[in-house]
């Protein structure tokens, strides 16, 4: 099944995905996964590693339709993604990468854009040029650039020194708020989805479906330290309950 | 004695071999045939050249091209069959009948029929590349293209204006005809069994025996109807009045004359053929070299 | 299924060219196959074609194998390239009229002059395809490969091979054609026997049925070749494609 | 510089064996040079090599772009490559003479039937290849453009065009090479002019001086065109390699 | 200048190494970067985005030959790398890609490690298939199934469960420990370097230097959580002076 039309939240509700493999049989990636995040906030998802989370981005940006179930997306007239690499275009530059893919963004923008993720002495190298950690940034400037309404990023931030992962952290959590984007983000990383959401969807090992969702309390950015510990436990709790579950 | 022979297999040398293994010939003159067909004329160019074979068929001004440029090969006359320029349209009968028409050349602005024929035709005025539209072509083509009806006329080789003659065309001019009005003063050969000198003289009574050979297998095929019926075997399936067709061209085609005539017609044709080819044509001699034509092999061939 | 279907479709056109044009010029299927039957018939197709398969294989596995090893090594090395590269420029320009002539010319007549002619005519377009795929190797896996420190044998079976399969398939199906037109040309020009030589009998007498009879059974041959052995080793050797997604 | 000295050598090779052997079967360099410039100063050289050259452009452009965007197609969309590939096999495998005859028995011996046999003939060998290349295009990379909403034209210039530069590249060099060998056979049936008729005339006259003396002007053109243009640009486009480590 | 000969450590001495770049003037990654770490030890490098961890190991590891300095290498059979992409060959399925790198390795062997790091589902998989975690994890598996003597680690255990990732942690560690394999590790995660190495090596932003050298004290495993936590304070203060300085 595909995507729906527009809906007032992105709904998901997948009965079954299954991957058809070259050697064997189908796989079975997720399994009754259903999810509802109001239009405008951000939503994380938390899962363990090959659960099936990106695959589940995929379904939602309609870049897979092999699958039972249904997906409805609030309106929105762009998509911005981070992928989980940075899938670049290799023979462009890093400039041209953003231009080709927002071609409405203007020059000043983009410069911009690349001088605040710490881009700008690479704006003319070539991805093949660029540390991993550099290439992802530009990912994640390619996903900003084309001003999206709705924005899927797969690990935006993981392979980024410290410093720089929360500077960025906070950075995209304020454009969020303040451009009300419609955003899910994948991460392993608890802390950042606190830092992030408003809602964390946990997932269980592959087949996968939420197994808790929690609720940040609004506005994060006054969340106290204490709060946001205890969220982080009981997201941990969840998920190694799920973990159990399973084995 | 072992001969090596390259020869193509739609010739009519194929006819004389098959008359020649039919009757035993090659084993009365004591000769041993090596044949290797070939499928164009300018594999057994090839042969020669490569040493893959002593006696190849060509023409004479070919061999006298050669010479000029230092290769020893002489030649020993096998045929006087030329084409003939073949039309339907009754208007057609003389090159000047061919202003403002169609005319296709088999085998290309080298080939001699073509520059005899233009030779002619500018001697009376008439100056073909400028006012009919020539098109070139491989012979198959050209004969084709007349049966279209896309040319108005075709001057095309022997084999095929035998071909065309039985599917209703007429011989509107004969090259033939244009060699005498060029100056010779019969028939005149064209082509020729092609050897090296050197080969030759080594081989000199091998290679009377070989004309006297295929000399006799050419009367068995004019005269005897079993000869004939071996040699036709060897064209394909046609009809019987194309057939007949061929065995007349071909029997007129057997050279008659003795060799010293046959070169004098052949050095006049010779000047006409500088004249008009150039030197492109017959490299740098100006007249035929004296040496084209053996004249070790007469005795046993006449 | 679908493959018959083209097929099938593919000689009704042949039917209906024959039908509207002159069956001389265009003989229809049925004529062609019966005169392919006569041929077998008579054995002389299958002793053609049997020759001229081999010069065709022979010639094939020469140029292939010699231009795999010389475009890899363009590719790679750039010194190599340079010095070959006008080498590669003539050969592939060169008519192929003047490599075969050449060759018969100071070879003599023989199979060994017919086969090398044809593989120098094939090798250069081997080389010109094989030299992409060797540019276009990915060096974050050569890097892998080095790191751990792959044996020749291995990098060149799990690294190398299948990074040009891509461009062998390419090379291979377009060069199988090329050589056996090139055969066709060469046994005209000095050969006795092959499809070749019986295809210019044909057209001489423009025969257009019997060089079509002699043209086809080739044709069908890779038909086959394709459908039963060359497009389901591809399938298997391509499978993990359908996984990158 | 290692461009001209591979070439000198060539040359010297050449000279070499113009020496050793019969200088009427393999003439010399200088030779070939003095009638080659015979045949440029009488003009007939350069309307030839126009007429032939201007086939050959006519002739690859239409089988190049044809042939692209077909075998594009056939690469990517699973249901026109079956539907297509049996036809592809047939026009790959048929000898050249089949196709040359048939255009020219139907279109009659025009312009239109010579250039439309040429670009046939080259037609299926660029299908083969672009096909495979548009097989191994990045699925990565076909997703993100999908994601990033990429018009039809950015990603045709941007993400397709790049992957199949190599690919283009092996069709362009072995496809310019094998249109003019075809011209020259397609000359030497039905034309009235052009290198290949001449060519045939010379080798009718077994004058091999002539022959290269029309072969070999093509060829040192090529080499120009390589040098001077197409290796240029080839290292501009594929600089981004470099990078790539 | 290129590895030399074999000594008691790993020592390097690179003067300087530049990048060339096709569209611009070459690009200094590594300047007077200078480390030792004894044969045998594990050492974790640290250090800003982009500033040159990936360049140190692929000189250290002899991939990149064109720089002026030079790296001493401890006498060592094998070498076991872990690129910071999965770098798998994608035609071969997941068993075949280590067998073909550790040819000597044990079909048991492999099975074992496959089973270790949670690959047993995926043996017969191809690379295409996996999620990103599960291909990290394979080049993981990859690099130990060489059993190798010298070990470089290039962000091993990012994209990984929180869980998981410790887990490997820790295993990865005992194996170092109990095999004393002369391991260098790039990561972002201090307290993973805390965890992993005896000797944290800090990095300046571009062009790279050590700014600092930390010894963690011996057995690391019985490390207090205190003690810890004042290196990293430690740590982190050294790498922010280093990016103040640049600024
Ligand atoms: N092949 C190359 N050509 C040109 N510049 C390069 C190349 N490889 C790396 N660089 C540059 O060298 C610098 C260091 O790169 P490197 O990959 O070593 O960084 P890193 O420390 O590993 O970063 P990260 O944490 O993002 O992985 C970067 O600025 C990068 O742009
Ligand atoms: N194209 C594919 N073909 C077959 N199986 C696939 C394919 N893509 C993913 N899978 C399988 O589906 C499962 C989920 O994959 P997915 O990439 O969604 O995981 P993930 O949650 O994103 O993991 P990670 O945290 O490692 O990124 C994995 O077991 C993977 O092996
Ligand atoms: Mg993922
Ligand atoms: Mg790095």
């Amino acid at each position: 099944m595909s995507p729906d039309g527009a809906a007032a939240s992105l709904d998901v509700a997948i009965i079954a995905k299954d991957h058809r493999r070259a050697n064997g049989p189908a796989l079975r990636a997720l399994e009754d996964l259903r999810l509802t995040l109001p239009m405008g906030q951000a939503g994380a998802v938390v899962g363990p590693s090959g659960c099936g989370k990106t695959t589940l981005l995929r379904l939602i940006a309609g870049l897979d339709r092999d699958f039972t179930g249904h997906v409805a997306l609030p309106a929105h007239g762009r998509l911005g993604m981070v992928f989980q690499e940075p899938r670049l275009l290799p023979w462009r530059s890093v400039a041209d990468n953003i231009r080709i893919a927002a071609p409405e963004a203007h020059a000043e923008e983009i410069a911009a854009l690349l001088a605040e993720l710490g881009l700008a002495d690479h704006a003319d190298h070539f991805p093949g040029e660029l540390s991993l950690g550099l290439a992802r940034r530009v990912a994640l400037a390619r996903a900003l650039a084309v001003k999206p309404d709705l924005l899927l990023l797969d690990e935006p931030l993981v392979s980024l020194d410290a410093p720089l992962a929360r500077e960025l952290r906070d950075r995209i959590a304020a454009l969020i708020d303040e451009k009300r984007i419609t955003t899910l983000v994948v991460t392993h990383d608890l802390p950042e989805a606190i830092a992030l959401a408003d809602r964390i969807f946990l997932l269980s090992p592959r087949p996968a479906h939420v197994v808790a969702t929690l609720d940040v309390p609004a506005p994060r950015s006054r969340l106290t330290k204490d709060a946001a510990d205890e969220l982080e436990t009981r997201a941990r709790a969840a998920l190694t309950a799920a973990r159990k579950a399973v084995q | 004695e072992k001969l090596r022979l390259a020869l193509q297999k739609t010739g009519t040398t194929g006819w004389e071999l098959a008359v020649v293994r039919a009757f035993g010939l090659d084993k009365d003159a004591g000769l041993e045939l090596e044949v290797t067909e070939l499928a164009a004329p300018e594999a057994g160019k090839i042969a020669i050249q490569g040493g893959s074979a002593d006696i190849i068929v060509s023409d004479w001004l070919w061999v006298a091209r050669e010479r000029a440029q230092g290769a020893k090969l002489a030649l020993f006359p096998y045929s006087t069959g030329v084409g003939a320029v073949m039309t339907k349209d009754p208007a057609i009968r003389s090159v000047r009948d061919l202003a403002g028409k169609k005319l296709g050349v088999a085998g290309g602005p080298l080939d001699k029929s073509w520059l005899l024929l233009k030779a002619h035709a500018l001697k009376q005025g008439v100056d073909l590349e400028k006012s009919a539209t020539i098109l070139y072509g491989a012979p198959p083509l050209i004969a084709e293209k007349a049966l279209q009806g896309e040319l108005d006329a075709a001057l095309e080789f022997w084999n095929f204006a035998a071909d065309l003659e039985g599917k209703g065309f007429t011989r509107a001019i004969e090259i033939s005809d244009v060699e005498k009005a060029l100056g010779a003063k019969g028939d005149v050969v064209i082509t020729g069994y092609v050897f090296d000198d050197a080969f030759a003289a080594k081989n000199r009574d091998a290679l009377a025996r070989f004309f006297a050979m295929t000399s006799k297998a050419k009367a068995l095929i004019a005269s005897d109807d079993r000869a004939w019926a071996a040699a036709a075997q060897r064209i394909g399936p046609k009809d019987a009045a194309t057939l007949a067709i061929y065995r007349k061209r071909y029997v007129a085609g057997v050279p008659k004359r003795s060799v010293a005539q046959e070169e004098a017609d052949a050095s006049a044709l010779y000047r006409v053929l500088a004249e008009i080819g150039g030197e492109k044509l017959v490299g740098p001699g100006k007249t035929l070299d004296p040496g084209t034509f053996y004249k070790g092999g007469e005795a046993g061939a006449h | 299924m679908i493959r018959l279907v083209s097929l099938a479709a593919l000689v009704g056109l042949w039917q209906f060219g024959a039908w509207v044009s002159d069956p001389r010029r265009l003989p229809g299927p049925l004529a062609v196959f019966d005169a392919i039957l006569a041929e077998a018939r008579s054995g002389a197709l299958f002793s053609n074609m049997g020759i001229t398969l081999a010069r065709v294989a022979a010639s094939f596995l020469l140029a292939m194998s010699l231009g795999a090893a010389i475009g890899y090594l363009m590719g790679r090395r750039r010194l190599v390239d340079k010095l070959l590269d006008p080498w590669l420029v003539v050969l592939l320009n060169l008519p192929a009229l003047v490599v075969i002539v050449l060759a018969y010319v100071w070879a003599g007549l023989t199979e060994a002059a017919a086969i090398g002619a044809v593989a120098l005519n094939k090798l250069p377009n081997a080389i010109v395809v094989i030299r992409e795929g060797a540019r276009a190797l990915d060096p974050r896996l050569e890097e892998m490969a080095q790191a751990f420190r792959f044996s020749r044998g291995a990098r060149l079976k799990h690294l190398v091979l299948p990074q040009l399969a891509p461009y062998f398939a390419a090379a291979t199906r377009s060069g199988l054609s090329l050589v056996w037109k090139i055969v066709l040309v060469v046994e005209l020009l000095g050969r006795s026997n092959g499809v070749g030589f019986e295809i210019n009998m044909a057209f001489q007498l423009f025969d257009m049925k019997l060089l079509l009879a002699y043209a086809l059974p080739f044709v069908a041959l890779m038909l086959g070749v394709e459908t039963l052995l060359v497009q389901p080793l591809e399938r298997y050797v391509a499978r993990w494609r359908r996984g990158v997604a």
